[in-house]
């Protein structure tokens, strides 16, 4: 109840601002459109339904590209988490790949995956799979000693020890790497939509821009955020679920 | 009956800084023994060699004649904070203990719920650790040690971080239970009177480096009275050894 | 010192080539200020900067500029970057323009004469502009693109087609010429408001631009030191493209005005008189 | 010693990994420069100097975006963190408009922060902004309540109570969004550069792309990891300088 | 002497759950106070009433005939995990307790050093509170306290975390500095010889909800012996209080 009032509260204050920009700056519609016809874009997206594929489109590289990235790095990051001197390898290149933004990779990518969806998702993957695995390796090594003592006394052998006690006493870390991570990849893609492909809700806002329709540009950023958080607060919702049924919510 | 676990000369040392010296100690079947020492003394790698968690740097620790190499699940150790797996009920807690030996899971929840009924938690079974007080908490580690039907239970500090009434009634369960099922014990602690109201006897260890100062058989007959003149003739005994101890560390041990 | 500088944008194409020459030899023109040049990567980030005023002018494809006019931005065409000089470029396994049907072919802008060229060009072949799939890209990935296989044909500003050629990453279909001659392309364009508040800034600046014109295609020196290109490859650009006649035909204007509508890309794009205003080009040939 | 052993082992690895697809895959040299032909494009921007202008470029605007978004959102977070009702208005704000690409907001940061190097900076700022922001509140939150009810006992006063306990005991969860920031702010200022503009890391990639020069490519990507890690060990040692005023390592 | 704190009849409830019922107490100048009783018995909520952190339900908590209406220099709370600020030295914790009154850095310095001299930390000025054992961490949190020159010091719980021998050593500490300074003290507990061992008045709280069982005045002169016969008298006596007690709870205390 609070929560819906204080969101409506949000969005009326951003709206005014928005408004008295205008009316304060004097921008031309041209540069700085209305919220009314910012709203009056949203509603023709969405009654066209050009809206929905785009989002379609977008929703599935993020799910293919993220959901990859998640699996695989966790696998990884268990195993590395366990085996220090691996690690200990594996660690400085990953240090030294991780700040590269995964768009420039994109000559590599296009060489190895081809064009058409594949570019967007495998930047998502780049983009998912760092701060997954990191979370990950450093979750494991932070399991409690005592757990794992307490699974040396009770002769847990592999790989029930790693499915019974390290993977869900390091899910709370590993969570808020997923967390971060969907985030990233969810900006990542957007961005990386905007670069090379010729769908999604990247591309929809580079297309109106090239268009000159700054309205429809606000539009797509509207729609961005708004399924950026709906993500996000699913993403939540998942944890949660994992959580209660692990009993780590009280 | 014969010593369950001999401990002969051994000396423990992390890097050259020796935390054990020359140790020599038996537990029978069935007794009850508590160590009892200020903080940093060794009670803690004492109990973690016993219980396989650390090798000895030198001399013999073994259980029934055979030297202890790794954990095993005949001597299991409760830990300070429990040791309660977080994402499991109390139910799965204690059948966690059960799964890496039997394999029928029906036969597992039998076992499980006989142990839970034994420390009087049946009302809690499906609710997961953070859901308890601590009481009940360290009743649900007893009930899986004990589930296991090991020879031996490590205990380290295990009422420490309970309050006093909490503490007196746990207490209480626990002699229930070991005579009931007749388990030997080795408690570590830093009270005295509950190591005087458990114990079939204490061995009292004296710091820098951790050694045996003495051993105090408790003769009380049991169930003890902790406001009996005979209980403060023990604590007094007790007592008085820390006191000489004290005057004897008093430099360093309060820096 | 602001007020007496004209900022003006580009791309570092060959189109753009009379600023370069007017940029250099601006002593000689411009008594009142000073020119400065300032480089976009991409055409929407000029159209960016000169929308919302930014800078004061930018030579910039054509139908975009008629459609920031469209869309209420007041700025005015006056005179024509250069003539001819659009190669439709096409990868080894391209070999007529059927051989296009269902392949990606790049454009730098929906928005630009060279989406009107290849809707042009697939008409002359008796295909759909829906035959083919058509991308947007910047005029520099486009060689590259081609090479990595991405596209398999581009139309585009010079010196890139010249650029592919060299590279020996695909050949010239056809000329622009052949598909629709005199056809705009790139336009001098300057805010309504630069024209009115600083006439005169504005009138030295179009005769540098004038007798710009007239160096462009041997003044290779100057095209080098904008454009990261080799002097093969330019030289090659140079051949296809000329820099005599810079006035806006009225005719080619309202030929353009009529396909821009009837692809549909405006609603109502602005009339010869509304967007064109090549009086000081005119006056300084007089 | 044995840190420096494996990264010197790491990059053996890397090179022999490379180096074999190479050999496996039979690519072409222009598809997929060798090791060598890379090492070689890294000495060629290091004699010409080429490289430096270029770092010095991207390192100027990441610190002019990255140093301007911290201190507004430390400074905003702290505030925040102390009124949560003012914060239940804003989150919903904040919430949308995270998701959302920084290179999306191109055309609306032209028009007002102009052209040149600005817009590389305000995007860095954006994708600083949020993660620090976010962090500075959260932690703020969680300052421990015996710390506020101890100030309130010895009648410590705002701003004393604001820069002599809230902020020292959200430090650490504020170190924890710089370092998550920086990471974010580096991979967005090589997107950024790849996308606009003339100059920098990012333009560099894209013009030896353009080029056809996937050697240069590999070089630039090889600084870009390089120097995002050197920042990233940088903000660590500031952090543990400051954690080591504030006596937070042991 | 007269009362320094007067507690009439306050209740304090949260949520419409009562926690306190009807307390009526009053504190003496000088006078060792403490409050004993089962973990969430409202001894905590009682300790905050008085120091000003919550505003009773109903009645009136006075000090010096005066309402208390918000946390002062006046009362000092000594916190459970000592609430020490972790960022600070030893030397610069107890200066943050003096940095709104004393404005001269050097005055400040000379001040803290007095107080930490004589809790006996000389030595450990400038060190950090994650550097010191939780005795010494204590120690450093009376000092802070002592150092205002407060004329109530509200402990809670303050040697729970301690182990036995740390205690008993901190306890005769705390008697030392208390009759030094002639501060007056108010301090909860659950530990029944503790609170012997230190009140001249102990404050016996029952449960569901709170409210005060019994009053007992500790007449043993002091310095006290814990093993004398006299000290368990008073044990004794609390014991049984708590025993009858326990059993007309049992039901709902175990759970
Ligand atoms: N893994 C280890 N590495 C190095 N030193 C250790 C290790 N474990 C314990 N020690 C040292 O050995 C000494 C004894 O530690 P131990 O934990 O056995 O004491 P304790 O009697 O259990 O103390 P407490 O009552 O505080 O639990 C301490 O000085 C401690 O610092
Ligand atoms: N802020 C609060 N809001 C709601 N209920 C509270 C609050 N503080 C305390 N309570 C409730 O009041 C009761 C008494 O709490 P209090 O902390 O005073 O007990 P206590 O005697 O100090 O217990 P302990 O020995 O465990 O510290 C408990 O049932 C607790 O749940
Ligand atoms: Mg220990
Ligand atoms: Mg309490």
């Amino acid at each position: 109840m609070r929560k819906i009032l204080n969101v409506l509260i949000a969005f009326i204050v951003l709206i005014v601002i928005w408004q008295s920009v205008i009316w304060v700056g004097g921008y031309e519609e041209a540069l700085l459109p209305s919220p009314l016809s910012v709203a009056s874009g949203i509603v023709e997206m969405v009654i066209t339904g050009t809206i929905f594929e785009h989002i379609g489109i977008s929703l599935y590289r993020f799910f293919m590209g993220y959901g990859s990235a998640v699996i695989v790095a966790i696998v990884l990051g268990l195993i590395l988490g366990r085996s220090p001197k691996l690690w200990g390898i594996v660690d400085p290149i990953v240090q030294v790949l991780r700040p590269v933004a995964p768009v420039a990779w994109t000559p590599f990518i296009v060489l190895w995956f081809g064009i058409g969806n594949m570019p967007a998702i495998v930047i998502i993957f780049i983009a998912a799979f760092f701060p997954v695995l990191l979370a990950t390796v450093s979750a494991v090594k932070k399991v409690d000693n005592t757990y794992l003592k307490l699974a040396e006394n009770l002769e847990v052998k592999q790989p029930a020890l790693m499915y019974k006690v390290i993977l869900p006493a390091a899910f709370p870390g590993i969570a808020s790497g997923l967390h971060l991570a969907v985030g990233t990849a969810w900006i990542f893609l957007v961005a990386g939509e905007m670069v090379g492909a010729q769908s999604g809700l990247g591309y929809l806002i580079i297309d109106a821009r090239n268009a000159l329709d700054l309205d429809l540009v606000l539009a797509g950023i509207f729609f961005i955020g708004v399924l950026g958080l709906s993500i996000d607060k699913l993403l939540g919702l998942f944890e949660s679920w994992v959580g209660k049924q692990w009993g780590f919510n009280r | 009956m014969s010593a369950l676990v001999q401990v002969k000369e051994m000396s423990k040392s992390f890097h050259d800084n020796e935390v054990l010296s020359e140790i020599s100690l038996s537990i029978e079947k069935g007794e009850f023994v508590s160590i009892l020492g200020e903080s940093g003394c060794g009670k803690s790698t004492l109990l973690n060699v016993i219980g396989g968690f650390e090798a000895p740097t030198s001399g013999h620790v073994l259980m029934d004649q055979v030297p202890i190499e790794k954990p095993t699940r005949r001597a299991i150790m409760l830990f300070q904070h429990y040791g309660l797996l977080p994402w499991r009920t109390v139910k799965k807690n204690v059948e966690f203990a059960l799964e890496p030996t039997i394999s029928s899971a029906t036969e597992r929840t039998k076992r499980a719920n006989e142990y839970i009924q034994l420390v009087g938690l049946e009302g809690s079974a499906n609710q997961f650790p953070a859901e308890l007080s601590g009481g009940m908490q360290q009743r649900v580690a007893i009930a899986r040690a004990l589930a296991i039907q090991p020879e031996l239970i490590l205990m380290d500090e295990p009422f420490a971080a309970l309050d006093t009434f909490n503490r007196y009634y746990l207490q209480d369960e626990l002699l229930r239970i070991q005579q009931q099922e007749q388990t030997t014990v080795a408690l570590v602690t830093h009270d005295i009177d509950e190591a005087v109201y458990l114990s079939d006897r204490i061995i009292i260890m004296d710091r820098n480096p951790g050694r045996i100062k003495k051993t105090i058989a408790i003769t009380l007959p049991r169930p003890r009275d902790r406001s009996h003149g005979d209980f403060h003739y023990f604590r007094k005994l007790i007592f008085d050894t820390f006191h000489f101890g004290r005057n004897e560390l008093d430099s360093d041990y309060h820096i | 010192a602001a007020d007496s500088t004209i900022k003006v944008g580009y791309l570092p194409i060959t189109h753009a080539a009379p600023l370069y020459i007017a940029n250099e030899n601006q002593e000689q023109f411009m008594q009142d200020g000073d020119i400065e040049l300032i480089r976009f990567g991409t055409w929407i980030d000029l159209m960016d900067a000169l929308n919302s005023g930014r800078i004061d002018g930018a030579s910039v494809l054509f139908p975009l500029a008629m459609k920031a006019h469209e869309k209420g931005i007041d700025i005015k065409a006056t005179a024509l970057g250069h003539e001819d000089g659009n190669a439709v470029i096409a990868g080894p396994n391209i070999e007529q323009v059927e051989d296009l049907k269902g392949e990606t072919v790049a454009i730098p802008h929906t928005l630009s004469t060279h989406n009107l060229l290849l809707d042009e060009m697939l008409e002359n072949a008796g295909m759909n502009y829906s035959d083919v799939n058509v991308v947007e890209m910047p005029p520099a990935e486009m060689p590259a693109a081609l090479s990595e296989g991405r596209i398999e044909s581009y139309i585009v500003a010079e010196p890139f087609g010249a650029i592919g050629v060299t590279l020996d990453v695909g050949h010239v279909l056809y000329q622009s010429n052949d598909l629709w001659p005199g056809c705009l392309c790139c336009a001098m364009v300057f805010r309504q408001s630069f024209l009115e508040d600083r006439p005169e800034l504005a009138k030295q600046f179009m005769e540098g631009y004038a007798h710009a014109g007239e160096h462009a295609e041997y003044d290779l020196d100057a095209h080098m030191n904008y454009l990261n290109v080799d002097e093969e490859a330019l030289a090659l650009s140079l051949e296809w493209i000329s820099y005599e006649n810079l006035n806006i035909n009225r005719e080619d204007y309202e030929y353009m005005r009529e396909r821009v509508l009837q692809l549909g890309l405006m609603e109502e794009p602005p009339t010869y008189d509304e967007f064109v205003d090549t009086s000081l080009l005119e006056e300084t040939q007089r």
